[in-house]
């Protein structure tokens, strides 16, 4: 078989055990504290600035960042280990997350010694959030036709344009951009973008709210009217901005995020079978959960493989696109297993789940790469 | 299928055309009712449609109500037509007069429903879940028992404490707890259960059938509409290839739900009934998930948005195919009717009606 | 919803119902007589002159044909029922199965007098079998690039060149062969194509029968070397083979052959189950049953639809996408509701029939248009 | 792993290669057996791997065992080196000798077989069905009883009267009857049969799967090539949108059971054994559906011809699910293990091991 579709097999040692009893009976406190109900979907619409702080005493943001930047110098194969948890018990991740997951990463591989020493034990600390400003307006898929532009003025840039798709820009603090520094060419429209920190509570810097089809607001427009951006929040190379952020990309699209979002509806509904004492229930039950566990050995192959510094490209989009195939599976599959009428706001927490993870469905095959796109990367890949 | 057909959907869609718009949809989520449209629907007599002239209706037949609750579907209508229909439709099947009030029927094989009697009154008392559009009902219709007697009871919900709940698209679906609730006795009628019930959940299943039909047809629209008008690296999506196989897989799972509505309504009217509604709710059931997801990817991001119409749609699908009985439901009826004819029958020809009596009709 | 998507409700009336019962019974005395097996895919499988014959003298092939021809002079309708009944008891129809569904009609629409006169009332008797000559060896979908030739000749035409996947031909007494009888032309490579009747004993013809994957022969490549081709088998206009070759596969898309391939091992398995009193087992042959039911009345409104002369293109592409999806999936969930391996030559029927459905399965989807070519189909015709 | 494994393995991948070709599985299916390729394994050593050689095997461990039978299904070997290695084990397993007997190992819950003494004989009676190569094994070893004991008794099909029947795939599946069969009482072991047949079903299991993905990584190579190779309308099939999806859903149901076989097998290799195995044959048999169906579509007729080589493939994967516990007997296994472990345990902690053995290891 091709070789980039070989995936080791990754063994968690005795330590990675501890580690993960120990982010769980963090967690099941705070649950029986009440600081948090698990809810799918968390890492999206699980907002909660007090959880990210806690986490963040913790040491559990940033956590394989050097100590020097607020880091613990921990594996990514830890880290893996604490997604997991988190989500599993739906925990409210979603203000620290693109700062924790890209914006840490970025800014310690491209990032000026200022701009570390500035941002990343902040980071760390759940006290500084960032949003990602990719998309923009009318453009699809087609991310390399971006139109926002940063012109260069005295001590920095003035930006204009807008992006689309932000998520939880309207509660985060600054917002990484990848907008144009140098006039589009013809011939290469990868070039001459950068990655910019806008800050957003800046003057010219608006947000508009996008309410997603359940009413809730992950979405934002974001408006940049002669935005001032200072010198010193270019990030890496000016012009390098596209390879940066695909970068970016590709590094997380296997996470446990793509398989596990809809994961505590699952736990609910075993819980539920398990005391009514139902066997053919659980019997319909089986075939989520062996999906579950061989999405995760392949997921958690993928993180051994980016461990060992090896390209992860076509095995990440197989992930992505089967685990975010599974999360919609869920919630359909389920709501012929319980008798329960999805209902929102229930006091039934099966029939709240089935809620949530319905409406959420639409998105996990969108986010981050559509299904088409992925399996495009990945004909493609094998063909090379 | 009545004459008058034509006319009367034609009219009825011309009303809804006109007055259902986005935002009024919007607004039923924000917790308003919209009382003009259905002041409109009630003075053009689409409410009471399929009811004999005789007992308070305008007349036409179950097709011609069930095509209008196809088209309250294709409009989402932010009004319970389909559920005042239903519940006359079901008070003319037991003889009782029917009006222009805004009722609904309610039926759970678990609802803990009691009635007792008080001099000349009766007393209910019990609990009432997911009770759609409840807060905003005048009437609810609800089967219990008085005495080892089934009756069929009307009752103000507004008389019971409210717990607001909603279904997946925003509409009510509310829990309701009726404490000493007094029923005047003119508002208690002996039925059979067993075939009142029977009665309830086919007419029940061929509503949300062409509900979701009527939604379904729309969402078809909206994406050849958005797969022509769009593009991506400078062509209509329309021509990506992926996107017409997409395409045409909605189209068949549209078509062949649309179709069998039609054969569905068609055997209702005849009374030729065995296994047909099972079958409906079934293939319809399983086809909105494909619709529903189908529809979402192609429209992408922009679907997903409040601001867009599709969501109106598919979480209205999404809702109403767990009413009147979901696909567990019908599989159990369908297969306990598979298990009990006479054995020395083929599937084949229970399937193909091999019975004397629809052999010779 | 489009025009083009609205199928009729169709209603089969006392005098169908009364034709299908004496169908059935000629069909159960058959079985009884021991004169067929029920198997599934008959109509490409099952080999039986006798049985064509018998059909034959009953008035059942050709049946729509006019009386003067040998024909019934009954309704598609009246035909539409006899293929079901012949297909749900898995009868052996392969021999007849192109002259009754595609000859017969095509030359008496196009036919000279004196070919329907020699053909017609034989191809009604069952006494001569008809096998198609479309698809060329390496042109794959791409129908229009034929290179078969005939020259014009004193008398006739020499043929030369070759047609790959004929069912049956080595079976059969003619091939309706499609040729090119122009030069190809670089601005219409549809012109200049047409259609002759290739006697399959004549000199300058042989056959090679192509084995299926299982092993059984149904197609065959078929050559031509300067095989003579008398004037008079020409039919319709030369030069006009595309358009008439055409008509004739959309005409037949839809049939209850699409949907029916599997069903004799649906019937056996629903009376397994009964037989056992498996209620869990009948409630997942529910699902297969509804499709099955809707599935046909799509099939009969497309029927009815042509009956009254409209266009069927996109129904028919629709009907046939999704019933020969179904006729493969048929296998796939029986397999497990009912405890039996599939064996080849078992002594157990349902071990048979599941062994028969699984290794046809893969050719369903693939003859008379590929699943892919007709999404394309029905996806352009609705944007017409 | 041995540390032998590469050697091994590339020693199997030669033979293998050099010495099945397409037409030797031809020939099985017309009924001859490959003599020729059978003595080359057995030369090799490769039918007693993951045998110890103090009884008699060449040793190795179970990683060595799966690897190589992996292989051979990827070469479609037209002999059963699965089934005497399988066989080989299990003896290994009741500390039995092993040889270079062309072997099998057949249980089946409902098998008729009975065991009677007679002086210092014993005499087999009773049939088996679907005996996978009966046709043409020396010996097959059963489990029975006797006495009120459970066996495990070494038996030659020659001795049996033998219906030849064959699977999806054209391989022998065999019938047998035994009537008085005599049985050296030294063919003849006691065994604990609870955990001698769990054994079995669980080694049995992954070797199937282990054949499985050899054959699905090599069907995805074939669709690879011929989607590279082969035009329409000009252009190579894969630059076609709706092959490249097909090719992507085709590669991440590849990836996905062989990942999972490497964790299965490393987790019999620890005797770290829960679900893994009813997990592993549950995903793969599933995906097994989905590759066969989409690999067929991407080959179109060519690939339905029996000149072409990768029905050779799909009708062995079409066959083998169906071997050691289709997905329903491993679904009812795994559900019953999810309904009797402790409750208080939730289901996330199950699947990650938390039980004190598994975190103190």
């Amino acid at each position: 078989m091709l070789a980039s579709l070989k995936l080791p097999k990754a063994t968690l040692s005795k330590e990675h055990n501890e580690f993960r009893l120990e982010v769980r009976s963090f967690l099941e406190e705070e649950i029986k504290k009440g600081s948090f109900h698990p809810s799918v979907d968390s890492w999206m619409g699980g907002y909660s600035i007090e959880f990210s702080r806690k986490l963040g005493e913790k040491g559990w943001i940033g956590m394989t960042l050097p100590k020097e930047y607020g880091g613990q110098e921990r594996t990514s194969i830890e880290r893996y280990v604490l997604i997991e948890e988190l989500l599993a018990y739906g925990a409210p991740v979603a203000a620290h997350w693109f700062a924790d997951r890209q914006t840490g990463p970025l800014l310690l591989k491209y990032g000026t010694e200022s701009q570390k020493n500035r941002f990343l034990p902040k980071i760390s600390k759940g006290e500084c959030f960032f949003s990602i400003g990719l998309s923009e307006p009318n453009a699809g898929s087609d991310l390399a036709s971006l139109k926002t532009r940063a012109t260069k003025v005295e001590g920095g840039w003035l930006l204009n344009g807008s992006k689309i798709w932000s998520s939880g820009a309207h509660l985060s603090h600054y917002m990484l951009t990848l907008c144009r520094t140098e006039e589009q060419k013809e011939n290469n429209k990868h070039a001459g973008l950068s990655q910019l920190i806008v800050d957003l509570s800046a003057e010219g810097v608006s947000i508009r709210p996008i309410k997603y089809l359940s009413g809730e607001n992950h979405f934002n427009e974001v408006f940049f009217e002669d935005a001032f951006i200072p010198e010193d929040h270019l990030v890496g190379e000016e012009g390098n901005g596209w390879v940066q952020s695909m970068q970016e990309l590709a590094f997380e699209r296997s996470g446990p995020e793509r398989i596990l979002s809809t994961y505590p509806l699952i736990e609910e509904v075993y819980q539920d079978l398990l005391t009514n004492n139902d066997f053919e229930g659980m019997k319909k039950l089986v075939p989520i959960i062996s999906e579950l566990i061989s999405l995760r050995q392949m997921s958690l192959s993928v993180a051994q493989l980016l461990e060992d510094g090896e390209d992860v490209n076509i095995a990440a989009a197989i992930v992505k696109d089967m685990g975010t195939r599974f999360e919609k599976n869920v919630a359909e599959e389920i709501r012929l297993i319980v008798n329960q009428k999805p209902s929102q706001f229930s006091s039934n927490q099966i029939a709240r789940l089935i809620s949530e993870s319905i409406l959420h469905s639409p998105g996990f095959t969108l986010r981050g790469g559509t299904t088409e796109i992925l399996r495009g990367i990945i004909a493609k890949g094998m063909n090379k | 299928m009545s004459e008058m057909q034509d006319i009367i959907i034609q009219s009825a869609e011309k009303i809804f055309k006109r007055h259902t718009t986005k935002e009024l949809v919007d607004e039923l989520e924000e917790g308003k009712f919209d009382e003009k449209t259905w002041k409109l629907l009630v003075d053009n007599g689409l409410t009471t449609i399929g009811v004999p002239e005789s007992l308070g209706g305008v007349g036409g037949d179950l097709q011609d109500a069930f095509q209008v609750i196809k088209l309250s579907g294709k409009y989402t209508l932010p009004v319970p037509l389909a559920e005042t229909i239903l519940a006359n439709l079901m008070l003319s099947r037991i003889e009782v007069q029917v009006d222009t009030t805004l009722r609904s029927i309610h039926f759970n094989e678990s609802d803990g429903l009691n009635l007792e009697s008080d001099k000349e009154q009766f007393l209910m008392n019990g609990q009432l879940n997911n009770v759609t559009w409840g807060r905003f009902l005048e009437e609810l219709i609800v089967v219990t028992k008085y005495n080892h007697k089934d009756y069929v009871v009307k009752v103000s919900p507004q008389q019971s404490k409210i717990e607001k709940r909603q279904n997946l698209a925003g509409e009510p679906m509310d829990d309701l707890e009726f404490r000493n609730v007094q029923i005047n006795p003119e508002n208690i009628t002996e039925i059979n259960r067993e075939s009142f019930i029977k009665n309830l959940m086919d007419l029940g299943g061929v509503t949300k059938v062409s509900q979701m039909c009527g939604a379904s047809e729309e969402i078809l629209n909206l994406c050849l509409f958005l797969t022509n008008e769009r593009k991506q690296f400078g062509r209509p999506l329309n021509r990506l290839q992926i996107i017409q196989q997409y395409l045409a897989t909605l189209a068949g799972d549209t078509v062949n739900i649309t179709t069998n509505f039609d054969y569905v309504v068609d055997a209702l009217e005849k009374h030729q009934m065995t296994y047909e509604v099972a079958n409906s709710k079934i293939i319809t059931n399983t086809a909105i998930r494909r619709i529903a997801e189908t529809a979402h990817q192609i429209h992408g991001a922009v679907g997903v948005t409040h601001e867009h119409k599709l969501h109106q749609l598919t979480r209205r699908l999404w809702s109403w195919r767990e009413e009147f009985g979901n696909e567990q439901f019908w599989t159990q009826l369908f297969a306990e009717k598979l298990m009990d004819e006479p054995n020395e029958l083929s599937l084949w020809k229970k399937i193909n009606n091999q019975k004397e009596e629809l052999v010779n009709t």
